[in-house]
């Protein structure tokens, strides 16, 4: 991971970060993009090679990190759009742009800001939560650089223009997603619920991969803005299996129907990680994606269709299940799910000039400040009475006030209560919904009356009714930051402005046109209010009326589980397991079997080139010439031996008829004009021979004899014969086949024969030997010395003498 | 008991006779000796006027240091100098291969460049031409001979020690020297 | 003549990979033996003309045999000389270690190893 | 004046032979082993270089005209192999010599196994691609067995056995391509070939591709694969996986896009087909494995298909890709092999950079293989052997963090067994030094790529 920083060096040195956006000219001026792009690749190593240092100030070095981020967002929002781009993988085109836009600082701001609050939180919880588990303390400065890791790749990611370097951070956050669920180590099934959630995010990024390749492969550029254009201009659009590849790997991440199973898992994960990855940062990511191909997709309508179906199913399910679940982290997981259900039916209904893409963005903050501090407020519940599940706790709020009050305002704020940002958001939704009509319109309300409902049963169940837990005291960390948030959403609830504008900015980047909204109350009975008035009145009265109807969303609770992706998954992976399982009891392991599944298959491709090539005039029996009786006999003679070795029994007679065949084989090559070779397999057949039975020698005869006596198995009698005929039979084809081609006119043999007399000699074999191709004998006698060692080491313990 | 220990007792079972070696073969192998060393040699010299080269010479010197294996047993050739010393021999003469083959190179020329060049006048030594070819082929010879014998040595000094009162170094292979 | 080498060929592979089916270790060195042979055979009735052997001085008129594929023919026997030597000391090994030339016992103490491997990594399964 | 192509190969030769003299059990042994075989690397880097700038350079061996004498020559292509092999050779050693080599003839052994495989990178005649895969192969049978250990030895036989054969095959296929062309020179057999009628040539081409496809291992030619990977010693594992395993790669581009063009066209759908299995068969398999080697060997077999499939696309871009993606295999694999033994927090991260890198996931070298087989296969239009690639790639998520999260990698409190038999914090230096690189060259992959556009470029553009 060093080599990081180093990389950035390298191009940092280079002088060639291009500035884009700022006024100022002439000297240095400060680049918020290319400040937020360093701390996106740096955070992560960083901090980890600080924990490895002093485990106890990684989150120092997370919380200044953070810090700086937010600060250098900030000032991005105040001066505007700046941006990086630098030359990267030049061969693919690939560029590192960067570009820091409304869009991109509006979530850059949510992963800085909330990232900072959750730091200082974690501060004070990692600790406690090693502390219960038995574990050192000093592994928080993993737990801290997989955080920074993950915030970082958020940075890069919203800033990203090049599909490529986009795809990057895009897996980045799903491997440090990976490594914040999997904290647990010990814990299998925080392990199975990570590798669900990376199965799930990563496999589905493969279609953002295939999509992104797709995009260069029909716009010829990886550069998202020059893409975006060229399809503006209507040279091309999209496609509708690029914009489906591109809206499913969205909505994995997004934990949307069908793939939203991996979020509830994923909070087996310490609670600040759920608080962020799976409410502000992660899950943001998914609608991130796709406001930044929004101009793209609007080319395709039936895939925004598509997008309002798929979030209004998920909307509705998960909150519904919502209400089903005990543990307080659940409710919040399945209520997240849904929220974000919301976001991408306004996404779905926001085509050009509609209010959904704005609408989107502006929930997408609201949520993320609420859900945040439920998270935070869940942690801290959890610390103080060791409880989880809703049933077990009430009347928390005489022990804990202040953690009451601020997560009061959170779930006031979910829920849409009026002087919270919470408000705004649902009644951009409602005007959003109002524009697609009255089918739109019932969703809608149906969605916020759901949200009213879990969200009043979780806050209620853990801080009203009668006390069923004890609380011990929490640390202030554990409680401020949800303060902090509370108060943020009641500000934002009396002056939404600033959000708005965020918000604007933001929408404009996806829309390609500017819109504004301007949130404020009004006392009248326009539509909106109308709804939102509608949505408390059944939310009251379902919530009041719980108890007649939970047993019917606990049925489709049972019947989701029963018949529900995450049973698919489950089962499929199983049957991955399974099916492998049943492959490695069939995979052949005995040297026999691997030696005849290549003499099959050989034999197969051999047929099958055979067949799929011309095999007229391919063959020629040759002729026998006068000269050649000797070499006839001799070749039937090592025929004989060849099949004579195959028969004794005892290893003698073997290595008889076998150095029968060498000496045959060497009269052979005598015959063939081929003195010096037969000479040498004449010397080598004896030589083998000796060594042959030299090694024998060394074997029991014992061993030795009741090796060559036991029986071959009749079946492998068969099937060896067959095997055997069918070596034969590639052995045939291809050296008949070669040997039948009249060969070609110029051989260098030839000029070999003309030259070796150049060389200082008349055995032209020789000359090649050492000469012409000396290096070919040089390898051998190097194969010869190595053989040696190999001996050395094998008898010997590699002694030589 | 370990695998090695137990094998051992069933080789020492299954060793060569000692008796099938008598005084004539003695003597005849000893006397062999030399003339097929003469033989290499020459096979070795003559390569590049007629069949043979450096590696048939090997075996051929190789074969008759091993005829001395069928007259004293497996056990005596174990114990002979030339035995001893011939996997270095072998390695020597790979790195004399090797040098014919790469010192032209640092004089800036191809790969086993041979010297005299093509055409150029060649010294003789009787039959035998002064080329560096004739230094490759020794170099083959020596890589064979120290194999062939290298090895048979190694396997004559896996086995075991006869069964009885023991004299010489008889080593199993199976300890550290 | 051309059917008769490449029958000749297939006739030593055929019977080498017979051999290297067995489940006598020393079997499947002959076999490999057997198997170069056919290849080196072929080598060399892959020469491009086949008379007098390639040594000067050379007879007019008459053909010569092709020297490149005997010097390939050389290096090809040398070649699977050593690995076939290397063969037999790491047979001879083998059974030291084994105390056993059989290649069903060997597959079966590779199932040995393989189950005690199993045992010890697969801790939990995920789900 | 530049270096002699052949001096590293030299280098590494005699620094093989001298080392075999001495007990290389001996520290100074094997640090002169590493420094032999960093100074090879060196040269091979210097002749890089210089190709890289005034293009490929030849030699004839002994001065003979070409055809004559023995040609060797340095493109792009084979020093990308060359540089890859040597590299991964060096770390596996360097591995070795600090945990404490075993046995006497270890540094000399991979020495030549590096000379073996460098001088088949530069060599451009078909017999002495032979002789040195077969001085490459004969290190290898020898290095199986390094350890001695009873399951080592059943691995170095089968080992041993089974590339032979593919060995053998490969011969006969060099001696009939000779009968059919009269020539063993590269250069010229690449111009004879397309007149040689079809029949005889795929026929040798067949026997070429099953030797390669045994080296590689491929489905169904990789039964030996998983019992040698799972059964030798990690720098052995890295050394077979990482550099040998290159012989596969680089011989079916070589002889297969260079020589055999046309029968490589005419093999596509064979190729696919194969490739395609090999892809589903090792993911599958990998996944039930509870050995981590054994995770790594099956999941070679199906990263094997992958350079199939490629090479069965053909053409600039999917020469490019498979170059791009065998070097990357390589280098993913030796990390893996080097660091599964170990434990510590640094094995834990390079764990997770290695199993990031097979799974193709960024900023690890491995995604840019993966996205230049994905990208080449765009381009060709596949769809369905797209899909294919996605599966694949998606069994290799599955099977790589499974492996990744059966044990506790930073402490291995009692997570599974811990195979190796040293735990000297500089083997963990080694391996976290590759995970370093992996990672460099996913965040700056500019260096792979322009090599495995010229390794292609230099491929294309020597056929007649």
């Amino acid at each position: 991971m060093l080599a990081v920083p180093f990389s950035l060096l390298l191009f940092v040195s280079n002088g060639t970060l291009a500035t884009s956006g700022n006024t100022m000219d002439g000297g240095w001026q400060f680049n918020p993009a290319a400040s937020l792009l360093a701390l996106a690749v740096l955070s992560g190593p960083l901090t980890w090679l600080v924990g490895r240092w002093r485990p106890g100030l990684a989150w120092v070095a997370g919380a200044l990190l953070a810090g700086g981020g937010l600060t250098t967002t900030i000032v991005a929002i105040a001066t505007g759009d700046s941006g990086v781009d630098v030359a990267w993988a030049p061969s693919w085109g690939l560029r590192l742009a960067f570009d820091l836009d409304g869009l991109a600082r509006l979530y850059a701001l949510l992963a800085t800001g909330i990232g900072l609050l959750v730091v200082i939180y974690a501060r004070r919880y990692v600790p406690l939560h090693l502390h219960h588990q038995g574990r050192d303390e000093r592994e928080a400065g993993p737990f801290f650089a997989a955080f920074l890791l993950f915030m970082g790749a958020m940075l890069g990611l919203v800033m990203a223009r090049d599909l490529i370097a986009l795809f990057v951070f895009w897996d980045v956050t799903a491997l440090a997603s990976y490594l914040l669920i999997s904290y647990d180590r010990q814990d299998a099934n925080a392990r199975a619920s990570a590798l669900m959630a990376l199965l799930v995010t990563g496999i589905s990024a493969l279609g953002l991969l295939v999509a992104a390749l797709l995009i260069e492969d029909r716009y010829g550029t990886f550069d998202l803005g020059a893409v975006i254009a060229a399809a503006e201009a209507g040279d091309h659009s999209l496609g509708l299996t690029t914009g489906i590849l591109i809206v499913s790997a969205a909505l994995a991440k997004s934990a949307q129907l069908p793939f939203h199973f991996w979020l509830p898992r994923a909070m087996a994960a310490p609670t600040p990680v759920s608080a962020y990855l799976h409410s502000a940062a992660m899950v943001a990511a998914g609608v991130f994606l796709i406001g930044r191909f929004y101009p793209l997709l609007a080319t395709e309508p039936r895939l925004l269709d598509g997008l309002a179906v798929v979030g209004a199913g998920s909307m509705a399910i998960s909150g519904v299940l919502a209400t089903t679940r005990a543990d307080i982290k659940q409710v919040l997981a399945y209520s997240t799910i849904s929220q974000y259900g919301y976001v991408v039916l306004m996404l779905g209904l926001g085509g050009q000039g509609h209010y959904g893409a704005v609408a989107a963005v502006f929930y997408v903050v609201a949520h993320a400040l609420a859900k945040t501090a439920l998270f935070l407020t869940a942690g801290a519940v959890t610390e103080a009475t060791g409880e989880r599940r809703l049933d077990r706790m009430g009347g928390l709020w005489r022990s804990m006030p202040a953690l009451a009050a601020g997560s009061g305002a959170a779930a006031a704020g979910l829920a849409a209560l009026p002087l919270t940002v919470g408000f705004f958001k649902d009644e951009l939704f409602f005007a959003a919904a109002l524009e697609r009509g009255p089918a739109a319109v019932a969703v809608a309300v149906g969605g916020a009356t759901l949200t009213i409902v879990y969200i009043g049963r979780f806050w209620g169940g853990i801080f009203l009714g009668p006390r069923r837990a004890t609380a011990d005291p929490v640390p202030l960390a554990l409680v401020g930051p949800v303060v902090v948030l509370g108060a943020a959403i009641l500000l934002t609830g009396v002056v939404p402005g600033p959000v708005a504008r965020l918000a604007e900015a933001a929408a404009a980047v996806s829309l390609r046109e500017a819109m504004t909204v301007s949130p404020a109350y009004h006392l009248d009975t326009r539509p909106e209010n109308l709804m939102a008035l509608a949505s408390f009145v059944l939310g009251g009265t379902l919530l009041a009326t719980r108890r007649f109807w939970s047993p019917a969303a606990m049925g489709l609770a049972r019947i989701g589980q029963r018949f529900g992706p995450a049973r698919a998954y489950g089962r499929g992976l199983d049957g991955f397991e399974r099916f492998s399982g049943a492959m490695r009891r069939v995979e052949v392991r005995d040297l026999r079997g691997r030696v005849a599944t290549i003499l099959l298959p050989a034999g197969v491709l051999v047929i099958i080139a055979l067949i799929a090539t011309p095999t007229r005039d391919a063959f020629s029996f040759g002729t026998i010439q006068r000269g050649d009786a000797g070499l006839v006999m001799i070749l039937i003679a090592t025929c004989g031996a060849g099949i004579a070795s195959t028969l004794p029994r005892d290893h003698l007679s073997m290595a008889l008829t076998v150095s029968g065949v060498g000496y045959c084989l060497a009269v052979t090559y005598a015959l063939f004009g081929a003195p010096d070779v037969a000479l040498v397999a004449v010397l080598v057949e004896t030589m083998f021979a000796l060594l042959f039975l030299g090694m024998l020698s060394l074997l029991p005869r014992r061993v030795l004899a009741e090796e060559a006596a036991e029986p071959e198995n009749h079946h492998h009698g068969r099937r060896d014969a067959a095997l055997a005929v069918i070596a034969g039979v590639i052995a045939l084809v291809v050296s008949w086949s070669a040997l039948s081609r009249p060969t070609f006119r110029e051989s260098v043999a030839v000029d070999y024969i003309e030259l070796a007399p150049d060389a200082h000699a008349r055995d032209v074999v020789t000359v090649i030997l050492t000469d012409f191709r000396g290096l070919d004998t040089m390898g051998e006698i190097t194969v010869i010395g190595i053989a040696m060692l190999g001996i050395a080491g094998l008898l010997r313990r590699g002694r030589l003498r | 008991m370990s695998p090695s220990s137990r094998y051992q007792v069933d080789a020492a079972q299954s060793r060569i006779d000692p008796s099938v070696t008598t005084v004539l073969t003695q003597t005849v192998a000893r006397l062999l000796l030399v003339p097929i060393f003469m033989v290499a040699l020459a096979i070795l010299v003559k390569g590049y006027a007629d069949v043979g080269d450096g590696f048939s010479a090997g075996v051929v010197a190789a074969l008759g240091v091993l005829l001395q294996d069928v007259a004293f047993g497996y056990r005596a050739i174990g114990r002979l100098t030339i035995v001893r010393l011939a996997p270095y021999g072998a390695l020597a003469g790979a790195l004399i291969a090797l040098g014919v083959t790469f010192v032209p190179v640092l004089t800036g020329e191809p790969l086993l460049r041979h010297r005299p060049g093509a055409g150029e006048p060649v010294a003789h030594l009787g039959a035998l031409e002064l080329i560096t070819p004739v230094l490759f082929d020794i170099g083959v010879f020596l890589v064979v001979f120290g194999f062939a014998v290298g090895v048979i040595g190694m396997i004559a000094r896996m086995h075991p020690r006869p069964i009885g009162p023991s004299r010489g170094t008889g080593a199993t292979g199976g300890d550290e020297g | 003549m051309t059917l008769l080498f490449a029958v000749a060929v297939a006739i030593l592979f055929g019977s080498g990979a017979y051999l290297l089916l067995k489940h006598d270790l020393v079997r499947v060195v002959i076999g490999m033996v057997l198997i170069s042979n056919a290849a080196n055979l072929f080598i060399i009735s892959a020469g491009l003309s086949r008379g007098q052997a390639p040594i000067y001085p050379l007879a007019d008129g008459e053909p010569v045999s092709d020297p490149l594929v005997q010097a390939m023919t050389l290096t090809a026997i040398v070649i699977s000389f050593g690995v076939a030597a290397l063969l037999l000391a790491l047979v001879y090994r083998v059974y030291t270690s084994h105390l056993s030339l059989d290649l069903d016992e060997l597959a079966e103490a590779d199932e040995r190893d393989e189950a005690v491997r199993d045992l010890a990594t697969l801790t939990g399964r995920q789900r | 004046m530049s270096l002699d192509l052949t001096v590293p190969l030299g280098l590494a030769w005699f620094a093989a032979i001298g080392l075999a003299f001495f007990d290389g059990r001996r520290a100074w042994a094997g640090w002169a082993a590493v420094a032999a075989l960093a100074t090879t690397l060196l040269g091979t880097v210097a002749v890089a270089v210089d190709v890289a700038h005034s293009g490929p350079r030849s030699v004839v061996a002994g001065g003979w005209p070409t055809t004559i004498g023995i040609t060797l020559e340095a493109d792009a292509l084979g020093l990308t192999f060359a540089l890859l092999s040597l590299s991964v050779l060096l770390v596996a050693l360097t591995y070795e010599v600090v945990a404490g080599v075993q046995a006497r003839g270890f540094p000399a052994l991979v020495l030549a196994m590096a000379t073996g495989l460098l001088g088949l990178c530069l060599t451009a005649d078909l017999f002495n691609f032979y002789v040195f895969f077969e001085i490459a192969m004969v290190s290898a049978y020898v290095l199986t067995g390094y350890g001695d250990r009873p399951h080592q030895l059943r691995a170095a036989t089968i080992f041993l056995i089974v590339n032979l054969l593919g060995s053998v095959l490969f011969l006969i296929a060099i001696a009939a391509l000779y009968h059919l062309t009269g020539t063993l020179d590269m250069e010229q057999l690449a111009i004879r070939i397309p007149i040689v009628q079809t029949n005889p040539a795929i026929l040798s081409a067949t026997l070429i591709f099953v030797a390669f496809g045994i080296k590689l291992g491929l489905f169904p030619f990789h039964f030996w694969l998983a019992a040698v990977y799972t059964g030798t010693r990690p720098a052995v594992a890295a050394i077979l996986s990482g550099a040998l395993v290159n012989i596969g790669s680089y011989g079916l581009l070589r002889i297969g896009g260079g020589l055999l063009p046309r029968e490589l066209e005419q093999g596509a759908p064979v190729l696919f087909a194969l490739g395609a299995a090999s892809i589903l068969y090792g993911g599958l398999q990998a996944i039930s494995c509870g050995d981590p080697r054994e995770v790594l060997a099956y999941s070679s077999i199906g990263q094997a298909g992958y350079i199939l499939v490629c090479l069965a696309i053909g053409g600039e871009a999917g020469y490019a890709a498979a170059v791009l993606f065998a070097v990357t295999n390589a280098i993913n694999k030796t990390l893996l092999f080097l660091v599964v033994p170990l434990r510590g927090p640094w094995v834990a991260a390079a764990v997770t950079v290695g199993a990031a890198s097979v799974a193709g996931i960024p900023p690890a070298a491995g995604f840019f293989g993966k996205a230049a087989v994905f990208r080449s296969t765009v381009a060709d239009g596949n769809p369905a052997i797209l899909t294919l690639l996605v599966a694949g790639s998606a069994l290799s998520f599955i099977y790589m963090f499974q492996m990744v999260g059966r044990q506790d990698w930073a402490t291995g409190d009692g997570v599974g067994p811990i195979w190796s038999d040293s735990h000297l914090p500089a083997t963990r230096i080694i391996a976290g030094g590759v995970a370093v690189v992996v990672i460099g060259l996913g965040l700056w992959p500019e260096p792979l790529l322009v090599l495995s556009d010229a390794a292609a470029t230099a491929l294309i553009g020597r056929l007649p």
